[in-house]
């Protein structure tokens, strides 16, 4: 049973389930990055990503445009990020506590507003799978990365664009700073609060685009915590990823090609027992990171609340 | 001048004393929008809310129950956060003190009570020491950010007692009536927590927990070994330079942390459940971690905290039931609660440190 | 320190101060002694019943099954004034369950439905303190009568049994051969339910292959569409599977056009092109056994247990997708033969 | 600046100040510490408010709120603690917060250009791509200035900018400000070092304790009268020293290596004697592994070769724990970070090496009661000016917790005593007492290291003086044979020809 794991059929399958699990966790992480890169962890990305897809449904499900469904997800996002930014740094209150407050207020709110709003799961047509013409043609690499929803290229692009806003323009320059000297960022004008809020922001838009990839690209339902905590171990992908956008990437799609692994494990009958199967993502994470650790990437500043002069 | 003075100071004391409850109270006005939202009358739902909760022996009862393994929790978060290191794995750590417990007593239940009782309880505290000290080791001999190789864990453990609760673990008796229940045998009796009042689950790990409590004071604030913890958790080079073997006191906090989890899952089944089964924990992980921060981290503050946050938990459970509103509400409102708390939390610390400054 | 302590005693004395000064308090009888319902036979009087739920009223699945059960005994007894529902749901914590059922037994409801196995220990507790109240919990066989207790349903269904009629029916609509099942943990309905699927489709077929695969949990969403997608890739061209997590499963069969067969709920909502049929849990005609054994006097002592035999599980078909004359015909010979013993469901 | 008043709780940080400094003028503002110099120039560069007075420029008043207030009326500011961050290029730092001219992308390109073009006419000598981690402190320092050139700074305030430099550096430094100056940039010199701001500046102003003493032209001035001004009575510069006999080797380091903190070797091999009642100086420019010799000793790094003997004992393996409690005492460099717990009280620190000894603690309890005394008794003898033994530690002023390091650290009667920078930022008064203590330790019979980057401090207190340069002792000298030249030398990395 083990050979079958190892034939060709099967590694594309993984690799096509794994490009496509690896999604939300791109979007999500990806926002994060933004916000742990000017300082602040967020912990309450899942709360953001399920307020995002309950909108991106609600706005589906009632007919609505499913671009215009993304946007509205991007600004329920936004406001999620805000009020994290009210919290964390204008009040500089404690990043982790406030994150799972952000959390709970999130996971609470969507199923309330799921339950007032619509009161059964019901489904949508979400964005259809999308084959990219000519891309999708290639023999293997076609199917595994060009036939999926335009969502999920989204996510990938995001991944360049990220990239190339931290380090190639003047904003990406201030977040850096920020997050590692907000001090001397500071001195030099540049107002900490203010690109703290905007990262914050820009997270919270993108957690948005995670939920909503999930209610109206993969999934096509809402249900109440339909994320099941997926927001963080987007978290953890940051840190996997030494808060470099290329580093996100490949956290987050280790993480789901062993979950795609570990699937076909169990499809295929490869007999281990499905709790241990499952655990798998999470136990190689842990040892990837023990193995690969490189603290000096960490911003200085992360959780660490600017108040100026002392 | 001087009068001025101390009316400015004991209008200081009221407002800081008064922060908490005005930060709930501007979280619980945030959820009447909700409810009015919903259609509900928010007096009528608040009301129902306060009564439940402490109205009547049952809200009462239930919400020292429900105390009770939030403080233990909040304990273990209280060293945690002393030390420097923040714990969210106290889900997996409750549950694994809560298998590991109940595996104990099933399989040493010829034991005599006075003896299986404490070990039984034990076991449930290692395992959760384990459980927690294995992230402390990895983030100071490895450098893995303790917030997620926890965040792993907990999902770890979720599966191990999956694995153990329908297969090593699980009772005879399911498997001879074919019913498949994912839950342990029974626990003997004789590791049964007495319950303080009749009909009602409140039992005596409500005692333990405040004895532990004032121990934990008394560890932190009495003790070379909570010195030390405190000390590395404010300034670990400071420490270093001292000669406090850093490293040791990051994993003795994490572990420590665990422990008191762990405890608290055995707590769980020894007094609520006498059975291991899916569910016993349930959140209070995350939960215990608010209680502490309601108690602002002190142990013994985390006494009256975790009363009051489990008031708030089962006061809204209580108007969830008496008003049928959903229950995500609730969830919503506990979310709005702690960032009221923490957002409130600066003005009492720019007090603190004006009045420092004025002393100089 | 002490300041905040002196801080915090005062604000749960207000609390207190508020709770007592309340308006509208409901409950008032001490819950200790709280007298258990009377006179269930006075028809001016509803009859009461709460449940309390594991999941949201809205799952689509287990919970979802027994709620709407509840509401349309209700519309058949005549609405509220005949039938009072009170539910708690999401009580995934079972000592918020335990409060629950504590509570609604003390505030007078005739009937405490625990809808979960896991508050069975929880239920028992309070079924001795409250011996003029009836309880029913499930799915489980255990009605405490050998603990001495006489106000205990307990309700069961036999999964397997449709679980087996899905099996024919995937195994003789299927032309791959290959058959997907999309699990939660490997525990309890589920396990049932699957076992006998792979029973129906081995009797049926015994060359098709069923891969089985379980995410781990009841509510991982996104993780059982993938798994969905992976049984797809690897073959399948039947797909079906257990708990709430299965939704997002369906969208995957809908958008790759695999037909899917559901359990617990009606799942035809969700993919009207794809999904061929439903074991509905049909937890009515229990509850009106429920409430007419309590208005007669009879608290417990009885075990329920959905079968096809007595109409507890049914088939629903949608009629949305043709099904073949010959596969009906072998899911009903199917079903006949269940309930007439000749077929066993279970290894 | 006319009339300004700054209030901080409690302190009257600013009262009435005048201040006022022409083209192309180097003006030093002189005081001790807490005296309000730094307070007035934060808020000439918009980091503080003020409650009165006005800023006037070219004579019309403005209002500087934020530090892009400043920036943009050509006020440029070098902070003691330089105001860059590391992971970043030099170009990144110099362009960060300004507009790009590309719009919202980075025109990485052109700033550099630009950095080369202000390197070569002010030989500020900076590698634009250089990463600052990468960079020496003198370089940093360059960063900083041509930062505020490129700001087109005209008035450039530097924080103490020779504290950290060598002899020749500081020639260097003074080279550029002089350039700077011809070209008509004026520049406000804070220092505390008086042959410094007589070399450089043309007028002075001094403050004491908030309030402005006068402005005076540098010329005609000595040392003693701007110590007199700045203390307000008559400071005693050089210090006596007795001779005290030598002892046996108490301290002694053969061959030893280390790494440094970025994993490269920052300690080759190096080997060096101090016996009973001796002082040896380490001089040396900053980030040439005294940090590393330090830490080494403390048993806070390890060693890659060579061993540590404490007193004919082996201590290489030992951790520093156990070198605390057998006669080793340490006052660290970073004393807010490294010396104190700052949340602790006044007493919880100062038993943080001895708390799990008697009589502090009675097994794992500790003893409050003899804490408190042994606490009262150090806060009398060292003279700490706080409130009370319970006061938390961060509400003492600098000087006074250095105090309180070094009364811990002297009460345990060391045999062995390294002092990393004891005086650094420390007002003059808190400098005599510490130097007293430091000679009187020695007295008694300690072998101390005295690291320091005050040559002064060094010359003035040490009997052999030990210069490091990348990681290597260059030399160990008498001190009564050696001069501040030929340790400037040695500290370049040169051999002076004997």
């Amino acid at each position: 049973m083990l050979n079958e794991l190892f034939t060709l059929a099967t590694l594309i399958g993984i690799l096509h389930s794994g490009v496509r699990l690896a999604t939300p966790y791109l979007f999500a992480a990806l926002g994060e990055t933004f916000a742990q890169r000017s300082g602040v962890l967020n912990l309450g990305v899942d709360g953001m990503m399920l307020m995002g897809a309950f909108t991106a449904f609600y706005v589906a499900f009632n007919g609505g445009n499913l671009w215009l469904a993304v946007a509205a997800a991007i600004g329920v996002g936004c406001l999620m990020g805000l009020l994290m930014g009210v919290v964390s740094v204008t009040m500089q209150a404690e990043q982790g506590i406030s994150g799972i407050g952000l959390y709970l207020f999130g996971l609470g709110l969507s199923s309330l507003l799921f339950k007032t709003l619509i009161g059964s799961v019901e489904s949508v047509s979400g964005f259809p799978k999308l084959a990219l013409p000519l891309l999708s043609d290639l023999p293997i690499i076609g199917y595994i990365f060009f036939d999926h929803n335009v969502l999920v290229y989204l996510a990938y692009l995001m991944v360049p664009v990220t990239a190339f806003v931290l380090n190639r323009t003047t904003f990406g320059l201030s977040i850096r700073a920020v997050g590692h000297n907000p001090e001397a960022a500071d001195s030099l004008g540049v107002s900490v609060n203010r690109v703290r809020y905007v990262t914050l922001i820009i997270g919270g838009g993108l957690a948005g685009v995670a939920g909503a990839s999930l209610s109206i690209g993969l999934l096509n339902v809402f249900q109440e915590n339909m994320t099941n905590g997926l927001g963080f171990i987007a978290v953890a992908l940051v840190y996997f990823g030494s808060w470099r956008a290329v580093g996100v990437l490949g956290g987050a799609l280790l993480f789901s090609l062993v979950n795609a692994l570990q699937l076909w494990v169990q499809v295929l009958g490869i007999p281990i027992p499905s709790d241990i199967a499952v655990m798998l993502p999470y136990v190689l994470t842990i040892v990837v990171l023990t193995l690969t650790v490189r603290q000096i990437q960490q911003p200085a500043a992360l959780t660490k609340p600017y108040e100026r002069g002392e | 001048m001087a009068a001025h003075e101390r009316t400015q100071f004991t209008l200081d004391r009221i407002t800081g004393a008064a922060l908490p409850v005005l930060a709930v109270a501007g979280a619980l006005v945030v959820g009447a929008l909700l409810l009015l939202m919903l259609g509900v009358n928010p007096f009528t739902a608040y009301a129902a809310l306060f009564n439940g909760a402490l109205g009547n022996v049952s809200g009462i009862t239930q919400t020292l129950t429900k105390a009770t393994p939030l403080l233990l929790v909040g304990l273990g978060i209280c060293i945690a956060f002393r030390g420097g290191v923040i714990n969210i794995g106290g889900e997996g750590q409750i549950i694994l003190g809560a298998v590991s417990a109940s595996a104990f007593a099933i399989g040493f239940s010829h034991w005599p009570g006075w003896l299986l009782l404490p070990l039984t309880m034990l076991a449930g505290t290692l395992a959760g020491l384990v459980w927690g000290g294995i992230p402390g080791w990895l983030k100071a001999r490895m450098g893995v950010n303790e917030i997620l190789s926890t965040v792993m864990m907990n999902q770890i453990a979720l599966q191990v007692m999956n694995f153990l609760l329908r297969g090593p673990m699980l009772d005879p008796a399911q498997i001879a009536a074919g019913t498949n229940i994912p839950q342990s045998a029974a626990l003997p009796e004789a590791v049964w927590l007495t319950r303080l009042v009749p009909r009602t689950l409140f039992h005596s790990g409500a005692i333990l927990a405040v004895i532990l409590a004032v121990a934990v004071y008394f560890l932190l604030w009495r003790t070379t070994i909570g010195y030390r913890i405190r000390a590395v958790g404010l300034n670990a080079a400071a420490s270093r330079y001292a000669g406090i073997p850093v490293s040791r006191y990051v994993v003795l906090s994490m572990a420590l942390s665990g422990a008191f989890c762990g405890l608290a899952g055995a707590v769980e089944v020894m007094g609520v459940h006498h059975r291991m089964i899916e569910g016993m924990s349930g959140g209070y992980g995350f939960s215990g971690i608010v209680a502490a921060l309601f108690g602002k981290l002190h142990p013994l503050g985390a006494i009256p905290a975790s009363a009051i946050f489990g008031s708030l938990l089962v006061g809204a459970d209580k108007m969830q039931r008496s008003v049928q509103v959903p229950s995500s509400l609730v969830v919503a409102l506990q979310g709005l609660i702690v960032l009221f708390v923490v957002a409130s939390d600066l003005y009492v610390r720019r007090r603190s440190r004006r009045r420092m400054e004025e002393r100089e | 320190m002490y300041r905040r302590l002196i801080l915090m005693a005062t604000f749960v004395l207000a609390l207190a101060l508020a709770a007592c000064a309340a308006p509208a308090a409901p409950a008032a009888a001490p819950a200790a002694d709280a007298p258990a319902a009377e006179a269930p036979a006075e028809t001016s009087d509803p009859f009461r019943i709460a449940i309390v739920m594991p999941s949201s009223t809205t799952d689509l699945a287990w919970s979802q099954a027994m709620y709407d059960a509840l509401k349309s005994v209700q519309a058949e007894m005549g609405g509220e004034a005949s039938l009072e529902i009170a539910y708690s749901e999401n009580m995934f914590q079972v000592t918020d369950a335990a409060a629950a059922i504590r509570d609604y037994a003390a505030e007078g409801f005739d009937l405490v439905i625990a809808h979960g196995t896991q508050y069975g220990n929880s239920m028992f507790e309070v079924a001795t303190d409250f011996p003029e109240t009836s309880f029913a919990w499930g799915t489980a066989v255990d009605t405490g009568t050998e603990q001495g207790l006489e106000n205990i349903f307990a309700y069961e269904a036999a999964a397997d049994e449709g679980g087996y009629v899905n099996g024919v029916i995937a195994a003789l609509l299927s032309e791959a051969n290959v058959i997907g099942v999309v699990g939660p943990v490997e525990a309890g309905d589920a396990k049932l339910y699957i076992d006998g699927f792979k029973k129906g489709v081995m009797d049926t077929k015994p060359d098709a292959v069923v891969n089985v695969s379980f995410t781990g949990n009841f509510g991982d969403t996104a993780l059982a569409a993938e798994a969905a997608n992976v049984h797809i890739q690897a073959g399948a061209d039947i797909l079906t599977g257990s708990a709430q997590q299965v939704v997002g499963a369906v969208g995957v069969a809908k958008e790759n056009g695999v037909k899917w067969l559901g359990t617990q709920s009606d799942q035809t909502s969700l993919g009207p092109d794809v999904v061929v049929a439903n074991q509905v849990y049909e937890w009515t005609g229990t509850v009106k056994d429920m409430i007419a054994k309590i208005q007669a006097g009879e608290l417990g002592g009885t075990a329920y247990n959905l079968t096809l035999a007595n109409g507890g599980l049914v088939i629903a078909y949608n009629s949305a997708v043709a099904v073949p004359d010959d596969v009906k015909a072998a899911a009903d010979a199917a079903i006949a033969g269940i309930e007439d013993g000749s077929i066993t469901t279970m290894e | 600046m006319r009339g300004i008043v700054k209030r901080f709780p409690g302190v009257l940080a600013c009262d009435a100040v005048d201040f006022d400094i022409r083209r192309g003028e180097v003006h030093a503002l002189l005081g001790e510490n807490g005296a309000g110099k730094s307070t007035l120039m934060k808020i000439l560069y918009g980091l503080y408010s003020h409650e009165e007075g006005t800023i006037l420029l070219n004579g019309e008043p403005v209002s500087i709120r934020t530090p892009t207030d400043a920036i943009e009326l050509g006020i440029g500011m070098i902070h003691q603690h330089f105001m860059l961050v590391d992971t970043l290029t030099v170009t990144e730092n110099v362009a960060l917060g300004l507009p790009s001219s590309r719009g919202p992308l980075l025109d990485l390109d052109r700033v550099a250009a630009r950095i080369r073009e202000l390197s070569e006419t002010y030989r500020l000598d900076v590698n634009p791509d250089a990463l600052v981690w990468t960079l020496a402190v003198g370089e940093r320092q360059r960063v900083e200035i041509i930062k505020a050139l490129y700001r087109g700074a005209a008035l450039l305030i530097l924080d103490e900018p020779t504290a950290v430099l060598t002899p020749q550096e500081v020639d260097d430094l003074f080279h550029i400000l002089r350039r700077m100056t011809q070209d008509g940039h004026s520049l406000i010199f804070i220092s505390h070092k008086l042959h410094e701001v007589l070399n450089i500046s043309d007028r002075i102003t001094v403050l004491r304790e908030g309030k402005l003493m006068g402005t005076v032209p540098a010329q005609g001035m000595s040392r003693a009268d701007l110590a007199r001004m700045m203390v307000g009575r008559d400071v005693l510069l050089e210090r006596n020293r007795s001779p005290v006999a030598q002892g046996s080797a108490r301290l002694v380091l053969e061959n030893v290596s280390a790494l440094g903190v970025t994993g490269h070797e920052s300690l080759r091999g190096v080997s060096l004697q101090i016996h009973a009642g001796e002082i040896l100086g380490v001089a040396g420019v900053s980030g040439n592994g005294q940090r590393e010799l330090a830490e080494v000793i403390a048993g806070l790094r390890a060693v890659t070769s060579g061993w540590v003997e404490m007193d004919g004992l082996d201590v290489t393996g030992q951790a520093a724990g156990e070198r605390t409690q057998t006669g080793f005492a340490y006052i660290p460099e970073e004393r807010m970070h490294d010396g104190v717990v700052r949340e602790f009280s006044v007493s919880e620190n100062l038993i943080l090496q001895d708390h799990t000894r008697p009589p502090y603690s009675k097994g794992i309890f500790l003893d409050f009661a003899h804490i408190a005394q042994h606490s009262q008794e150090l806060v009398r003898n060292f003279r700490v000016k706080t409130p009370g033994i319970e006061t938390p530690t961060k509400s003492l002023s600098g000087g006074n917790i250095q105090k309180l390091i070094l009364a811990r650290e002297l009460a345990r009667l060391p045999k062995v005593l390294v002092a990393a920078q004891p005086t650094r930022g420390v007002d003059i008064g808190a400098m005599e007492y510490i130097h007293q203590r430091l000679l009187d330790q020695r007295e008694t019979g300690t072998a101390t290291l005295l690291i320091s980057e005050d040559l002064d401090e060094v010359l003035a207190l040490s009997d052999r003086i030990a210069v490091m340069y990348e990681g290597r002792v260059m030399d160990i000298v008498k001190r009564e044979e050696t001069s501040a030249e030929e340790l400037g030398l040695l500290m370049a990395g040169v051999y002076p020809e004997r």
